[in-house]
């Protein structure tokens, strides 16, 4: 088969404040294809094709469309060009609906200029269809799950009918069944010569369902690979440049006495009847899908629900987890799933988010203590290998995994004994993914008792020495030390099909 | 015979030069219409009366005591069954829906004391269009139609002051002038009245002109600035004992001579004159207006002609009759040419 | 009926609370002052709620795309000013008086709007310091109320159509206009857009700095309008007449649901917002109360209104 | 720009560096100074207060009426004033926090409950003097220091240190930086809030105490335009309105800033109404100003 080059993108650079984001970076897409885009975070894979979607513009460099040069000064010249992109978070307006969000920016419009929805109710329906989804166009988008406003996303891409399709961690928040769907529709716009360009960190993804890859690497590019020429373990050395024999850090062998328990736990219309404890030394893991009330299993634990009913006992006490405050002070320490808006406060420095969460032993009599501060931070900078020039950095300034780390440095601070992970490695690169699990493992180790959500089965299978399936907000199967757990089995209980039987 | 025309022809010279002053004074008022008696017969009628009372605001101390004189009146009048008060907050536009809301329940008269002179001409028309006789008070309209306004005037008071001022100087010297609100009727026509007043002293030079928004606070921090800038201010000419008292503050801890500064009949102004013992004179802008717009309604309402324009006559307090006005006793903020009872005066 | 107030509810909570507490209000003021329900003081409360529910329009276009607009006091000043100071009671320079006060309108709200969206100015402030500019200028030009306006114009604000005020058949269809913008052309559903997340209405193609500036310029055009509007009620114009219109205009669109963060709510709320101002005034002067007790009656009526929308956060 | 201000103030008219003249700038600053360090608080923290010009009448008055001119009373009506703020500032912050509703018009809705509270007290016109200790505290002085501004700048310091140095201070900004991210970190959000709208209020209330001595009786309006104009102070000082960022020195030179333009323009002898047109050019040139620091500080 003939391959026409769809996209050339040569030279590009990009400079952010004291980074080279993209380093003469060339960028081939063929005609037709599934192209991998992958790399670390902070490669610039994300910038590239926000470059290429009109929202950046590069410092140098030049964009060929099918062999002609091209500019694309703004997102709309983009589309014009028949290129359309799925950004990584979620681009809805909550307050708008599906169609108002849908056609944003390039609204039918009939006589007079006048908006005509009837047409774009209509379109949207049959985009709707065809992503698979149950949901009326004119849902106020606040009202739909994770997964469904991904959906909206990809229909709103559909809705471009684009040559060039980009899709940055489209299915971040969808289940097994969804991305099998999500698949579906990508082979149906291939068979129809749309090019699809693919960002993922899922790695088995990228084999499934790619023709060529690029691996990006600090701004650089390092190569373009058909997939059969790759492996797995191939493709992660090329991304972070060393091997990985194995993956996930040695499980635990032997677990102290009970850190937490919970029983009966319910929170009225979110969580029902939970039971589960978790000892000193093991990683616990949680897996459900979207909805199945992981989240917010992790938030009453913190505090968050103070109208609960049932026991959580902590270190044989029982304790009223009626706020943050108090959960902190049982020694309960909390990294939330969404790091940007829940877990950092971007604008402040590195240090202040350390010590966030300890402020108030940070005092001698009545003003902090600069060299108790700065010794704290010093040891959890050099501990867990935080990259930053000094600690009066403002983490918006950092990568996403050092901003994770800096999470974990905060909660550390606390010295907890239960802490609670919430997709601890969500948006974050191959690398960076590695020392987290690490630093997980060690601080069971260490004695102390965590508790993982995440949604992302190899990680639960292969970090969690135990785990709790979750399904509509009750736990529906625990796997014990040493059962035999595989990615089916997980699911099939997550999606609720054991009842149904 | 002769010395008939004799007098015929003196009166008609006086007439003609009086006539001329005035017009050149901008007072024509006086002469044509405002001296008539207006026949109020087509508006009486037989008692309990409802009267409206639409108010500019009570947001300061002379409005208050203005408003309290006006109820203290009908008070007094059991003809008055119902007395209805609304307050504009100073805002000209609610002050319309106000009169709007007063001829809705069925008023027999309207008092109203705009908010801002001229805007509120289509209130007090449509009042008369309905047939209810309205009585300005305070402020002026420029339409035609009221019955009767009574005020005292601004212009006057700010001439009288800048007359004084100029005369204890001996019509020599420099003064700085300091007025309410930039853009406020009463201000604005107190400075035109002293302007026109000084244009008969060129011996008086005014430094400066400056507004402090009837503020004690900006009052003292204006004056104080000026002080530095201006080594020799011999008088200070200021629209009212608010920014007054404050400038005389200003100049008394800058450790200077007080000059003569002008001030009105509030409290605050007539005790620092008692302790100082300054030059000072004090022009009233009596808050009793308000009573005697009350009984000019009644006049209306009974049938009985009132004038077309009453001028109420301020007061004039100089050193000579200071101690019967000044009441160390009372608030600063109490303006003494009251007519009310003690049991009325504004007490907690 | 039960699954449609259900629809309501779910759809849009807030408003359906704004128009019982307008509806609260109505029965209130009906059932306590007999004057209330004549159709002349029906009448005139309609015409009163029309100055603040003008400017309201223009205010709430600019609070949904998430800003604000202080500059509107100084600016209703200045064109009612022009609009008298001008005329001078000439019926043939009505037009072109009006073009020219509409036209200055658009220009401060042209400079806001560049203020804002290209020069990175908080709308908080750069209007502000408009507000400061627009009140000085308005004192430079004239310090006393100057001028008149013709006898034609003032039907502008006080003429009725039968029973009906025209000043409201205006502002019913200036509503209409902008309802219109708002549901269903591409600026209205922009604004919304905008005030959502600005960020996303940017990758999503919406020039954000031009419906910015369109929305600022729509604010001061109607702000110039209310001043038209005002010249004409009053037949004059006052250089300190518009004081209090930018807070009281922005409490009614608060009152009204819109959110102060942008991007919820609506003109439709502003209509009960306006009007239950005007409610309040108007019973509250039915009832004779002092103004003092006025003062701390507003005040919590404001302060309840708006606690009582837990908005989510 | 504060020393350009200097310069051009001198060569606008040179009596601005008489000492005399100095003073009075610092004077007249005070009390702006004092409402504008609780102002700061509150917009590092997110928030808006418009509420203090009322509370500094309201306390003002009161201060007037209570103390009645007797020193020993001095002490005990300061502390009911501060507290009269402190429940202002209070009731600003329970409904922000509790109900979640913009400050910008609950400060409002404040602003007019204790203006009609204070009317309702006096009956519109207000009463009783201010005892010399008060007088002393507005317009004393030692040597050509006022003690007013000995005050605001201790106040600014203590606010600067606390901001700066204590656990309190850290909080208010990661509250005014990101409310979910302080609230996962174990931060008593609401209450933080709640104590810098009641903190504002205290130094409201004080302010109008400041004002009282400056001026030596209640005045009922006594500190209008205050809240518009201490805001202003804020953000020329550098403080971000959307919170998190600035500080108290920014302030103090904010507060500067605004009273000696008003003091260049009347030496200058321009008239009232280019004063506000300059100082409206003014905190637009400012603003502009660092938005362009900022855009150029990104693009580095």
């Amino acid at each position: 088969m003939k391959q026409e080059e769809a996209l050339r993108m040569v030279n590009i650079s990009k400079y952010f404040p004291g980074v080279k984001a993209l380093d003469r970076v060339t960028f081939t897409v063929n005609q037709g294809e599934v192209h991998a885009l992958v790399g670390e975070n902070g490669a610039g894979k994300s910038t590239l094709m926000k470059i290429l979607a009109g929202a950046l513009q590069p410092d140098e460099g030049e964009i060929y469309l099918e062999g002609e040069k091209v500019f694309i000064p703004t997102p709309q010249s983009a589309w014009e060009r028949g290129i359309s992109i799925i950004y990584q978070e979620l681009n809805l307006l909550p307050d708008l609906n599906v169609v108002q969000n849908i056609f944003l920016g390039r609204e039918h419009r009939g006589r007079l200029r006048v908006l005509s929805y009837s047409t774009m109710i209509r379109e949207a329906e049959s985009l709707l269809a065809r992503v698979g989804v149950g949901i009326a166009p004119q849902t106020m988008v606040r009202n739909l799950s994770v997964a469904q406003q991904q959906q909206v996303e990809i229909a709103k891409a559909l809705s471009l009918n684009a040559k060039i399709l980009v899709m940055d961690e489209p299915t971040a928040s969808l289940s097994e069944t969804e991305v099998e769907k999500l698949f579906g529709i990508i082979r149906d716009l291939k068979s129809k010569g749309v090019t699809i360009v693919y960002i993922s960190h899922r790695l088995e993804e990228v084999f499934r369902i790619a023709d060529r890859v690029t691996v990006l690497k600090d701004g650089k590019c390092i190569g373009t690979y058909s997939i059969g020429e790759l492996d797995r373990d191939k493709l992660v050395k090329l991304m972070v440049g060393r091997s990985f024999s194995e993956t996930f850090p040695e499980k635990a062998k032997e677990t102290g006495p009970m850190v937490v328990e919970v029983r009966n736990l319910s929170v009225p219309r979110i969580l029902k009847n939970v039971n589960f404890s978790v000892r000193a030394g093991e990683i616990v893991g949680f897996f459900g899908l979207v909805g199945s009330g992981r989240t917010d299993l992790a938030k009453a634990l913190f505090g968050f629900y103070p109208h609960y009913s049932g026991e959580i006992v902590v270190k044989g006490k029982t304790v009223k987890l009626h706020s943050p405050q108090r959960a902190i002070a049982e020694g309960v320490g909390f990294a939330p799933e969404d790091r940007k808006s829940e877990g950092l406060c971007l604008g402040l420095s590195v240090k202040d988010n350390c010590v966030m969460a300890v402020l108030d032993e940070m005092r001698s009599t009545f003003f902090l203590n600069r060299r108790r501060e700065t010794g704290l931070v010093q040891k959890f900078v050099a501990d867990l290998r935080i990259k930053t020039p000094h600690f009066y950095q403002r983490v918006q300034n950092l990568s996403g995994g050092n901003q994770q780390k800096v999470v974990l440095a905060k909660w550390l601070a606390t010295r907890p004994d239960f802490l609670i992970f919430d997709e601890p490695t969500r948006g974050i690169d191959v690398g960076a993914k590695q020392e987290i699990y690490h630093l997980m493992r060690q601080l069971a180790s260490q004695g102390k008792a965590i508790l993982m959500i995440s949604s992302e089965l190899p990680e639960v299978i292969g970090m969690s020495d135990r785990i709790y399936v979750m399904h509509d907000g009750a736990i529906v199967r625990e796997f014990g030390w040493g059962e035999r757990v595989d990615e089916e089995r997980i699911m099939y209980f997550a999606a609720g099909l054991h009842v149904e039987r | 015979m002769k010395r008939v025309l004799v007098v015929l022809c003196v009166g008609l010279l006086f007439w003609i030069v009086l006539a001329g002053v005035a017009l050149a004074q901008g007072w024509v008022k006086f002469l044509d219409s405002d001296k008539m008696l207006v026949d109020t017969s087509m508006y009486a009628k037989t008692p309990p009366w409802k009267i409206g009372f639409s108010n500019a605001s009570i947001s300061n101390s002379w409005r208050v005591f203005f408003a309290r004189h006006v109820e203290y009146e009908a008070s007094k009048h059991p003809e008055i069954a119902e007395f209805y008060v609304t307050d504009a907050q100073d805002n000209p536009t609610k002050q319309l829906a106000d009169v709007e809301d007063l001829l809705a329940k069925g008023i027999d008269l309207l008092i109203i004391s705009p908010a801002t002179e001229a805007a509120l001409n289509p209130a007090v028309e449509k009042a008369m269009e309905k047939g209810v006789p309205v009585v300005v008070v305070d402020r002026k309209v420029t339409t035609d139609a009221y019955v009767t306004f009574v005020e005292s005037s601004n212009y006057q008071m700010g001439k009288i002051m800048a007359e004084w001022l100029a005369e204890k100087l001996g019509g020599k010297g420099n003064i700085v002038m300091l007025s309410g609100i930039a853009g406020a009727g009463p201000a604005e026509d107190r400075l035109k009245g002293a302007m026109d007043a000084l244009k008969n002293y060129p011996g008086i030079k005014v430094l400066e002109q400056q507004y402090c928004e009837w503020s004690p606070v900006l009052g003292k921090q204006v004056m104080a600035t000026l002080i530095q800038k201006y080594p020799q201010i011999d008088g200070v000419w200021a629209d009212s004992a608010l920014q007054g008292s404050g400038a005389i503050e200003a100049l008394q801890e800058a450790g200077k001579p007080i000059p003569p500064v002008t001030g009105e009949d509030m409290n605050r102004y007539l005790k620092m004159w008692k302790e100082m013992g300054f030059e000072g004179v004090a022009v009233s802008f009596p808050t009793w207006q308000g009573q005697v717009a009350v009984q000019k309604a009644i006049d209306i309402l009974n049938g009985i002609a009132v004038p077309r324009y009453v001028d109420c006559p301020r007061v004039i307090i100089t050193k000579e009759n200071l101690d019967k006005f000044v009441r160390m006793d009372l608030p600063d903020e109490f303006f003494m040419d009251s007519r009310l009872p003690e049991e009325w005066l504004p007490k907690r | 009926m039960v699954t449609l107030i259900q629809r309501i509810l779910r759809g849009n909570p807030t408003l359906f609370f704004v128009y019982v507490i307008l509806f609260v209000f109505f029965v209130f003021a009906a059932s306590t002052a007999p004057q209330f329900r004549t159709v002349y003081n029906i009448s005139n409360l309609l015409r009163q709620a029309v100055a603040f529910g003008i400017v309201g329009i223009g205010q709430t276009i600019v609070i949904l795309s998430g800003g604000i607009d202080l500059s509107v006091g100084s600016l209703i000043s200045l064109a009612a000013c022009l609009t008298s100071g001008i005329m001078i009671g000439n019926p043939t320079l009505v037009f072109p008086i009006v073009f020219l006060v509409l036209g200055i309108g658009v220009l401060v709200g042209l400079t806001n709007g560049t203020l804002v969206a290209y020069l990175r100015v908080p709308p908080f402030i750069a209007t502000l310091a408009m507000s400061a500019i627009l009140q000085g200028s308005v004192l430079l030009y004239t310090k006393k109320p100057v001028g008149g306006v013709t006898r034609g114009f003032m039907f502008f604000a006080n003429g009725q159509l039968g029973a009906i005020p025209f000043a409201f058949v205006f502002w019913v269809i200036l509503l209409s206009f902008f309802l219109f913008l708002l549901r269903r052309t591409g600026l209205g559903l922009h604004v919304y857009a905008i005030g959502g997340n600005q960020e996303i209405a940017r990758l999503s193609g919406i020039r954000v700095s031009v419906a910015k500036v369109a929305v600022y310029v729509i604010s001061g055009f109607m702000a110039a309008l209310t001043g038209l509007f005002l010249a004409s009620r009053l037949g004059i114009g006052d250089p300190l007449m518009g004081q209090g219109f930018e807070l009281e205009s922005i409490t009614a669109v608060l009152i009204g649901g819109t959110s102060l963060a942008g991007g919820k709510g609506g003109i439709e709320g502003t209509i009960a917002g306006v009007l239950i101002i005007a409610l309040i005034n108007n019973i509250l002067n039915l009832l004779g109360v002092s103004g003092f007790w006025q003062w701390i009656i507003k005040g919590i009526v404001v302060i309840v209104v708006v606690a009582a929308y837990k908005v989510k956060e | 720009m504060l020393v350009a201000l200097f310069v051009v103030a001198g060569i606008v008219s040179p009596i601005f560096y008489r000492p005399q003249n100095i003073f009075n700038v610092l004077q007249q600053a005070s009390a702006l100074g004092v409402v504008s360090v609780g102002q700061t608080l509150v917009i590092l923290s997110g928030g808006i207060d418009l509420s203090i010009a009322s509370i500094m009448a309201t306390s003002c008055v009161f201060a007037a009426a209570l103390m009645a001119g007797k020193n020993s009373m001095v002490i005990p009506i300061t502390l009911f004033c501060l507290a009269i703020g402190a429940l202002a500032g209070f009731l600003n912050g329970i409904i922000t926090t509790r109900r979640n509703a913009p400050p910008f018009i609950v400060t409002l809705g404040t602003a007019l409950i204790f203006q009609g509270i204070r009317f309702v007290y006096t009956k519109g016109a207000p009463f009783g003097s201010i005892p010399s200790w008060l007088r002393f505290l507005g317009r004393g002085g030692i040597g050509f220091v006022p003690a007013s501004v000995i005050i605001f700048l201790f106040l600014a310091l203590v606010m600067e240190a606390i901001l700066q140095r204590s656990a309190y201070g850290r909080k208010i900004y990661a509250v005014g930086d990101n409310k979910v991210a302080a609230l996962y970190s174990g931060i008593n959000v609401p209450n933080i809030i709640l104590s810098v709208y009641a903190l504002s209020g205290i130094f409201a209330a004080f302010g109008g105490l400041v004002l009282a001595g400056y001026l030596g009786f209640g005045d009922n309006w006594a500190g209008k335009g205050y809240e518009l104009d201490a805001i202003a102070a804020v953000v020329v000082g550098g403080t971000s309105l959307a919170g998190g960022e600035g500080g108290m020195g920014g302030t103090v030179v904010g507060v500067l800033l605004i009273t000696i333009l008003s003091n260049i323009v009347l030496l200058a002898g321009l008239p009232y109404q280019f004063q506000q047109i300059v100082k409206g050019l003014v905190v637009a040139a400012a603003v502009i100003f660092y938005s362009f620091v900022k855009v150029s500080g990104e693009r580095r």
